[in-house]
């Protein structure tokens, strides 16, 4: 019994932590390119006000499948943490391989477009059948790059990776495999759409896209997810590629100089062609990996 | 055990008091015609036993065999005269509902025809053989324009080739009395290889031309689906099932027989996948359903041909078979074709679109008959589709074996267009009234089936048959006696 | 007595038509009541696998043996034929209500019931092929029946595929029988093993022929989509979720039961597997990209999913064809669960069909207020479809990767990855242009499906979800199946697989869902309610909207994407084959204007020229 | 159409003749049963070829009058005897 409120207990630390983790960063984005613009820019703790003040609003729905789409969406990045190491904490990470968490963060995005689209609004749709293409660009090359590193070390458990470059930095792969680490970084690029791969999203052109019809507890929600989704996926790359980290702090300082390296990356070009960044994608990125994998089986 | 001679006098009789009949009753010529046929059938299964025991042999006038004309019914003519009498007898039966103009003139012929094909196949002499292809001919020529419109032009087209294929014919008998100095057809065998080899090959083609023209073979055949077309339904049926199965008996006894060499094995051969890859191409083409299965029963006859030209016991067997449930299957087309067509006023496939829901039996009739042209198992077309498959296999022919199946593809492709168009299409035209075929549609339905579940039915007569066919010394030394 | 599986649907679909004929809803209850007493029955077999019978039969004076035995693998598939007919059954006792071919519908649907289990238990190539053929005949009358000119089409390519390849066979079997005087199975491999390898190799080629059409591999997957697409609603299921998996079932026969690995295992090989099984593995993933392209082009959402079957199969074929323990189990996993899912998927789309009469996706919409039973089967199904966690879909796709990472074929790795993650692309298409977004006008009055048929979807929800969680009841037979075929199997309890690099859980998986969606939960209902707008009162930039139908983002969904591929796409195979044939039946069209002109001189002449040419070359020999 | 009937008429005859001229025997006697050919069995026409010739006259007439009845009914309907413009079946 008390294992298992240990356990809920652990449970909600985690998730509070990426929320506010995952916030943040939002917000140290947002002074990035306010400056990199010569703006003057929102204050760091932004977002967090965003979300206190939509959860208070009243918000309109467009009926169950709006609500169910909300919660699958954050439901889904919420369970897709749990099965990833954020420094010295591990919940189920021994369970977790990388394609399992890859699929899983699937449920998120689905739940997502199934909401949006729910909505009727055809801009969310637009937005929709954006992002399922254009994540057919970024996820092969970066599954490619699994399948190497798997192969590699011969374990597909995401500690298992991670411990594998224990050691010196060296053993890292961003050392050890640098054309893997810069292919992924570009798909860590496409998967948080940052420009140029904000086409999914782009406000003024489709409202937004899939968020176009959310307010008030609902976009609360979806930028909670948003939040959670980022650590994620830096906690992926962090784990893959910069050799983890011991504690939860230097952990999160790996994650943040990524991030700020993605923002800086991502604000200086201009959006894509959905259809452009599929073939980017499938030119270069994957072309290295491939070439990558190739060596690395050979 | 009644005497076989009855098989060809009967009907004759028949045909010529036709219009007696038909002064007392207008309606008794159909009837007459039934009762022949199926007495025809009788005396054919009295004997039935006997005939598989031993070949049985009747001079006519008495003297002995070379020297008196005589007829010879072995497994083989047997099988074969089932066949014409039982087409005609199924096709007597569809008469019954049916009208024609000068019905006695009709039923003159239709037993005429039914005689002269029955005659082909029993004939022990040459000239005789001769004799009643004319008689076969003349009476299909004739039956053919009781259609009117087209069909005069149909049937002179027929009269001129059946004329020119006569002459061949008659030179090539000629040529063989002069060479042996008989007409017997054992006699003939006996001292075939007396002959010179060039008058041989001379005399051989002759009759391959003056025969290939009743058997339908390329490219002599192109009157038939002008014929098969024109002609009224039960003439292009009976043509079909029974005198096409005539036209191979005889090829079969010209050059199994007479003259069995090699050579005209691969004439034949190459002549038969001709017809059946022209056959089947050319009846993918056609709009109007008759001349479709004109061109399919062509293709089935070269078919036939090759599959009996590659001479090895399974492949005759396979072969007659074939034959066999060609002339059952084509029956059955043809009439429920011919139902269609009068139900939909037209022979364009595409006006007999729908037709399925309101005229079932035709349609299950021309359904059930396709599927087993194409081989479906339960059918009997699957069986002798196996077994000559089985059989080119055999003899090592992996192309032809090829080929054959590639026509087969497209027999399929062509017969279940029209079966598509029957049920899954919508009903485009008035329907009008048409013959009642229940009882034919059952009873072949049941052969077909039967064969297909149980062909040991018929493995007897169709193995002697084959031995008969392959086997020309027996043939001789049962005919003479030993002379 | 194993004859009565074949025997008993047989007599029973001539019941059926009879009964039909009388009522409307006789004959889809007697097929129910059939498959599931096939069910009940073969079910109780479980485990006897040394079941036999034979008949021998003298057939035109040979004598051939029809053997009939229950192994482990026909068992499979005999259950999971009986399953889904038996569901597709109760769901057509409602739905066929105004269909006109019903009663030859349910006539054909049993005798194809009939033919598919005397295939899965035939034991030599005579009876396999026997009903092999009934089986593709019978299909052919059953796709026949759907929409008017297109299924007729369909149907029509089908069965020229089916015929040819089956003659194909044919001829193979009967050599084989001509050198060893024997159709069994068992005396076949044998001669196989002994023959020279290159004779074997192409004997085997011809074999596997029909059975790789019926899967639908890539040069001969062209009739599948229109078949599939344009089948009678309620044949659809059948057709994608089990006929394609006969296809299986036969190569499973060749690859193993036919030693057709054995012959080539010494043969150059590419990584540890012979090059053969490579290009065999080669062409699933052929298949598996067509497929998916196809299939996000496609706005008919029926023809839709069967291009996404012809992609499914391709994982099932590479899994089998790498051949390791890995692979195997995980098509075979594949294999049942896209049994499941797909029948799930085309029972949904047959009672969208069912209410509202068509296929294109562009006339539909928002029907997940109306049909909101049908829409759950869907969602479900096409959950696992895309392969995501919990789903039974998952586990089978993330058994085949380990396989195929295991052994580092990269390329075969990457095309699966593209066509699970495209399937997120094709699947969605429908959902959203069909399910979500705006109800069109006409639709406002739809009701959902009667009871009859929401039961079988329902029931198919539970057993997605059952075998998500339990993975273990699958692999019991899998694990018998590879046994028998003589290979090595792979760990498992009931809710866990050992994968070659980590292990599947789904008990932790299924929790920790629960956990993440528990507390999902909270943040929502603890924030404030929301309140329920109609789905036209949306953003829309100014406009003020009131017709529902020009506010539905529903043709060429994915067309940026599609224009990546315009130019491939627009080579199609179809068309390919399409030439072919107009080229072969265009020759016809000259060969009769050539000979047959209808000039009665010609006809004379070619008499005289025959008689001329065959004695010149008599002459000349 | 009336001339590929005289055609076939002279091919018919040609035929005859010729069978004739097979069972020809010079300066024989005819076939049958008398004094002469007591004596003599070689000096008599072989008499098959001739019972052959006479029955393929019969049928040839019979064949003939056929022909010229399609005629008849052919030219009421294209009121032309030339073939090349009767073409109503082809292919």
């Amino acid at each position: 019994m008390i294992d298992l409120i240990y356990k809920i207990g652990h449970f909600l630390l985690i998730t509070i932590f990426t929320m506010a983790l995952g916030l943040l960063f939002m917000g140290i984005a947002r002074k990035i390119v306010a400056r990199i613009q010569k703006r003057y820019g929102p204050p760091i703790y932004q977002p967090y006000l965003d979300v206190l003040k939509l959860f208070g609003k009243n918000a309109i729905t467009h009926g169950f499948i709006f609500d169910f789409g909300a919660v699958m969406a954050l439901g889904g990045v919420i369970t897709t943490l749990f099965f990833i190491p954020l420094g010295s904490w591990q919940l189920y990470s021994m369970e977790g391989t990388v394609l399992l968490i890859i699929y899983l963060l699937a449920v998120a995005s689905l739940g997502m477009a199934m909401g949006t689209v729910g909505s009727g609004n055809p801009q969310a749709s637009v937005g929709i059948s954006r992002a399922l293409t254009q994540m057919l660009g970024y996820e092969l090359p970066y599954l490619v790059i699994l399948f190497a590193l798997i192969f590699r070390y011969q374990t597909s458990s995401i500690w298992g990776l991670m411990q594998a470059q224990a050691g010196s930095f060296l053993n890292w792969n961003l050392f050890a495999y640098p054309l893997m680490a810069l292919v992924a970084f570009v798909v860590l690029i496409g998967m948080m759409g940052k420009k140029p791969f904000d086409a999914m999203i782009a406000p003024s052109e489709i409202g937004s896209g899939p968020v176009v019809e959310s307010g008030g507890k609902y976009l609360g929600m979806l930028l909670l997810q948003k939040s959670i989704t980022i650590i994620i996926e830096l906690a992926l790359y962090v784990n893959l590629f910069l050799g983890g980290a011991d504690n939860i702090f230097s952990f999160s300082f790996k994650m943040l100089i990524v991030w700020v390296l993605a923002t800086m990356f991502g604000s200086l070009f201009p959006r894509f062609r959905i259809e452009d960044g599929v073939k980017f994608f499938w030119k270069w990125p994957l072309g290295i990996a491939i070439l990558q994998a190739l060596y690395i089986i050979i | 055990m009644v005497n076989l001679t009855l098989i060809i006098v009967i009907p004759l009789l028949m045909a010529f008091t036709m219009p007696i009949f038909k002064m007392l009753s207008n309606k008794l010529p159909k009837i007459i015609a039934l009762l022949t046929t199926a007495f025809n059938l009788i005396v054919l299964s009295t004997n039935f036993s006997g005939i598989m025991t031993a070949p049985i042999i009747i001079e006519i006038g008495g003297w002995q065999a070379p020297f008196a004309i005589n007829l010879y019914v072995g497994p083989l003519a047997l099988v074969a005269a089932f066949l014409i009498n039982g087409s005609a007898f199924i096709l007597s039966i569809y008469n019954l509902s049916q009208d024609y103009q000068f019905n006695d003139k009709f039923y003159l012929l239709f037993l005429m025809i039914t005689a002269g094909a029955s005659g082909m196949v029993m004939t022990g002499d040459l000239f005789n053989l001769f004799v009643f292809i004319e008689i076969t001919s003349i009476a299909a020529y004739s039956l053919t324009t009781f259609a009117g419109g087209n069909s005069y032009e149909a049937s002179f087209k027929y009269l001129i080739i059946g004329g020119i294929g006569s002459v061949f014919l008659l030179l090539g008998i000629g040529f063989t009395y002069s060479a042996v100095g008989s007409l017997n057809l054992a006699e003939i065998a006996a001292s075939a290889g007396l002959i010179n080899p060039f008058l041989l090959q001379i005399t051989a083609l002759l009759f391959l031309i003056g025969i290939g023209i009743e058997a339908e073979l390329f490219p002599l055949n192109f009157w038939v689906p002008d014929i098969y077309a024109e002609a009224p339904t039960a003439v292009s049926a009976i043509m079909s099932g029974a005198v096409s199965a005539a036209g191979i008996y005889a090829l079969a006894r010209i050059f199994f027989t007479l003259f069995p060499a090699q050579q005209f094995f691969n004439y034949l051969l190459v002549i038969g996948v001709i017809t059946l890859i022209l056959g089947e191409l050319i009846a993918y083409q056609q709009e109007n359903i008759k001349r479709m299965l004109a061109y399919s029963s062509l293709a089935q006859m070269g078919l036939i041909v090759t599959v009996l030209s590659l001479g090895t016991d399974l492949a005759v067997k396979a072969a007659l078979f074939q034959l066999i449930n060609h002339s059952i299957l084509k029956v059955l087309l043809f009439i429920s074709a011919g139902v269609l067509i009068s139900a939909a006023g037209s022979k364009k496939i595409k006006d007999l679109a729908g037709l399925g829901s309101k005229k079932p039996t035709a349609a299950f009739g021309f359904t059930i008959a396709a599927m087993g042209i194409l081989g479906v198992p339960f059918l009997n077309g699957f069986i002798s589709k196996f077994m000559i498959i089985n059989s080119s296999l055999n003899a090592d022919q992996l192309l032809l074996t090829g080929l054959i199946l590639l026509a087969a593809v497209i027999e399929i492709a062509y017969y279940l267009k029209v079966v598509q168009k029957l049920y899954f299409e919508d009903l485009k035209i008035e329907v009008k009234n048409t013959a009642v075929i229940t009882v034919p549609v059952i009873l072949l339905t049941l052969l077909i089936v039967g064969l297909g579940v149980y062909p040991q039915l018929i493995a007897e007569p169709l193995e002697k048959a084959a031995a008969e066919i392959l086997n020309n010394s027996r043939y001789i030394m049962t005919v003479l006696g030993g002379i | 007595m194993l004859i009565k599986y074949i025997f008993i649907p047989a007599a029973a679909a001539i019941a059926a038509y009879i009964l039909n004929k009388k009522n409307k809803k006789a004959g889809a209850i007697v097929t129910a009541l059939i498959s599931a007493y096939l069910l009940f029955s073969l079910a109780l077999l479980y485990g006897s696998w040394e079941l036999s019978q034979s008949f021998s039969l003298s057939l035109m004076n040979y004598q051939v043996e029809f053997l009939l035995a229950l192994t482990p693998l026909s068992w499979l598939f005999a259950v999971l034929t009986a399953a889904i007919s038996f569901l597709i059954a109760v769901f057509s006792i409602e739905s066929q209500a105004d269909f006109k071919f019903s009663s030859a519908f349910n006539l054909n649907f049993l005798l194809v019931i009939a033919s598919i289990m005397g295939v899965l238990l035939a034991r030599d190539f005579l009876t396999l092929f026997i009903f092999w053929e009934l089986m593709t005949w019978t299909s052919f009358y059953l796709i026949s029946a759907g929409k008017k000119k297109l299924a007729g089409k369909a149907a029509f390519r089908y069965i020229i595929l089916s015929t040819g390849a089956a003659y194909a066979f044919l001829m193979s079997a009967i050599f084989i029988y001509q050198q060893t005087g024997s159709f069994a199975f068992t005396r076949a491999a044998e001669f196989l093993l002994a023959n020279s390898p290159v004779q074997s190799i192409l004997l085997l080629a011809a074999i596997s022929l029909p059975f790789m059409v019926k899967a639908g591999i890539f040069p001969l997957h062209v009739w599948v989509k229109d078949a599939h697409g344009n089948a009678p609603k309620e044949f659809s299921p059948f057709l994608s979720g089990m006929m394609l998996k006969v296809g299986i079932y036969g190569m499973l026969l060749v690859f193993h039961q036919l030693s057709f690995f054995k012959i080539i295992e010494n043969t150059i090989a590419y990584r540890g597997l012979p090059l053969l099984s490579y290009l065999f593995a080669l062409l699933g993933a052929v298949t598996i990209v067509t497929g998916t392209i196809l299939a996000i082009r496609q706005e008919d959402m029926k023809k839709l999913i069967a291009y996404s079957s012809i992609s499914q199969m391709g994982y099932i074929i590479i899994g089998i064809a790498i051949a390791t323990p890995l692979g195997f189990t995980g098509s075979m996993l594949h294999l049942i669960n896209h049994l499941i899912f797909k029948s799930t998927i085309f029972l949904a789309l047959a009672a969208v069909i069912y209410r509202t009469g068509t296929t294109k996706m562009y006339e539909m919409g928002g029907l997940i207020f109306r049909m909101p039973i049908t829409f759950a089967a869907y969602l479900t199904a096409i959950i696992a479809l895309a392969g995501i966690p919990p789903t039974n879909g998952f586990i089978s796709k993330w058994v085949i990767y380990q396989a195929l990472i295991e052994k580092g074929y990269l390329f075969l790795a990457l095309v699966a990855f593209f066509g699970s993650i495209a399937s997120f692309m094709y699947v969605f298409k429908p959902l959203s242009t069909v399910f979500l977004g705006q109800l069109k006008p006409q639709h406002a009055e739809i009701k959902e499906v009667p009871l009859l048929m929401k039961i079988p979807m329902l029931i198919l929800i539970g057993v997605i979800i059952l075998f998500g969680v339990f993975p273990g009841i699958q692999m019991n037979i899998i694990t018998q199946i590879s046994g028998y075929l003589g290979m090595e199997t792979v760990n498992y309890s009931l809710y866990s697989i050992q994968g070659a690099f980590g292990a599947w859980n789904s008990l932790y998986i299924f929790n920790i869902f629960s956990a993440g969606f528990v507390i999902a939960l909270l943040i929502f209902g603890f924030a404030k309610k929301s309140k329920l707008v109609g789905l036209l009162d949306t953003y829309s930039s100014g406009e003020y909207i009131t017709d529902a139908e020009s506010y539905h983002y529903a043709y060429q969904y994915f067309r940026p994407f599609d224009r990546i591929f315009d130019n491939l796409a627009a080579k199609s195979l179809t068309g390919f084959y399409e030439t072919l044939t107009n080229n072969l039946v265009r020759s016809g069209e000259g060969l009769r204007r050539v000979f047959a002109a209808g000039k009665l001189q010609n006809y004379a002449l070619y008499s005289v020229l025959l008689f001329v040419i065959l004695a010149a070359v008599g002459w000349i020999i | 159409m009336i001339k590929i009937l005289i055609s076939l008429g002279l091919m018919d005859t040609g035929v005859n003749l010729l069978l004739v001229a097979l069972g020809y025997v010079e300066a024989a006697n005819a076939p049958i049963l008398n004094s002469v050919v007591q004596s003599n069995a070689n000096a008599f026409v072989d008499p098959i070829p001739q019972a052959l010739v006479l029955t393929s006259i019969v049928i040839g007439t019979a064949v003939l009058a056929l022909g010229l009845a399609l005629v008849i009914k052919i030219y009421d309907k294209y009121a032309t005897l030339n073939i090349a413009e009767i073409r109503g079946l082809k292919w």
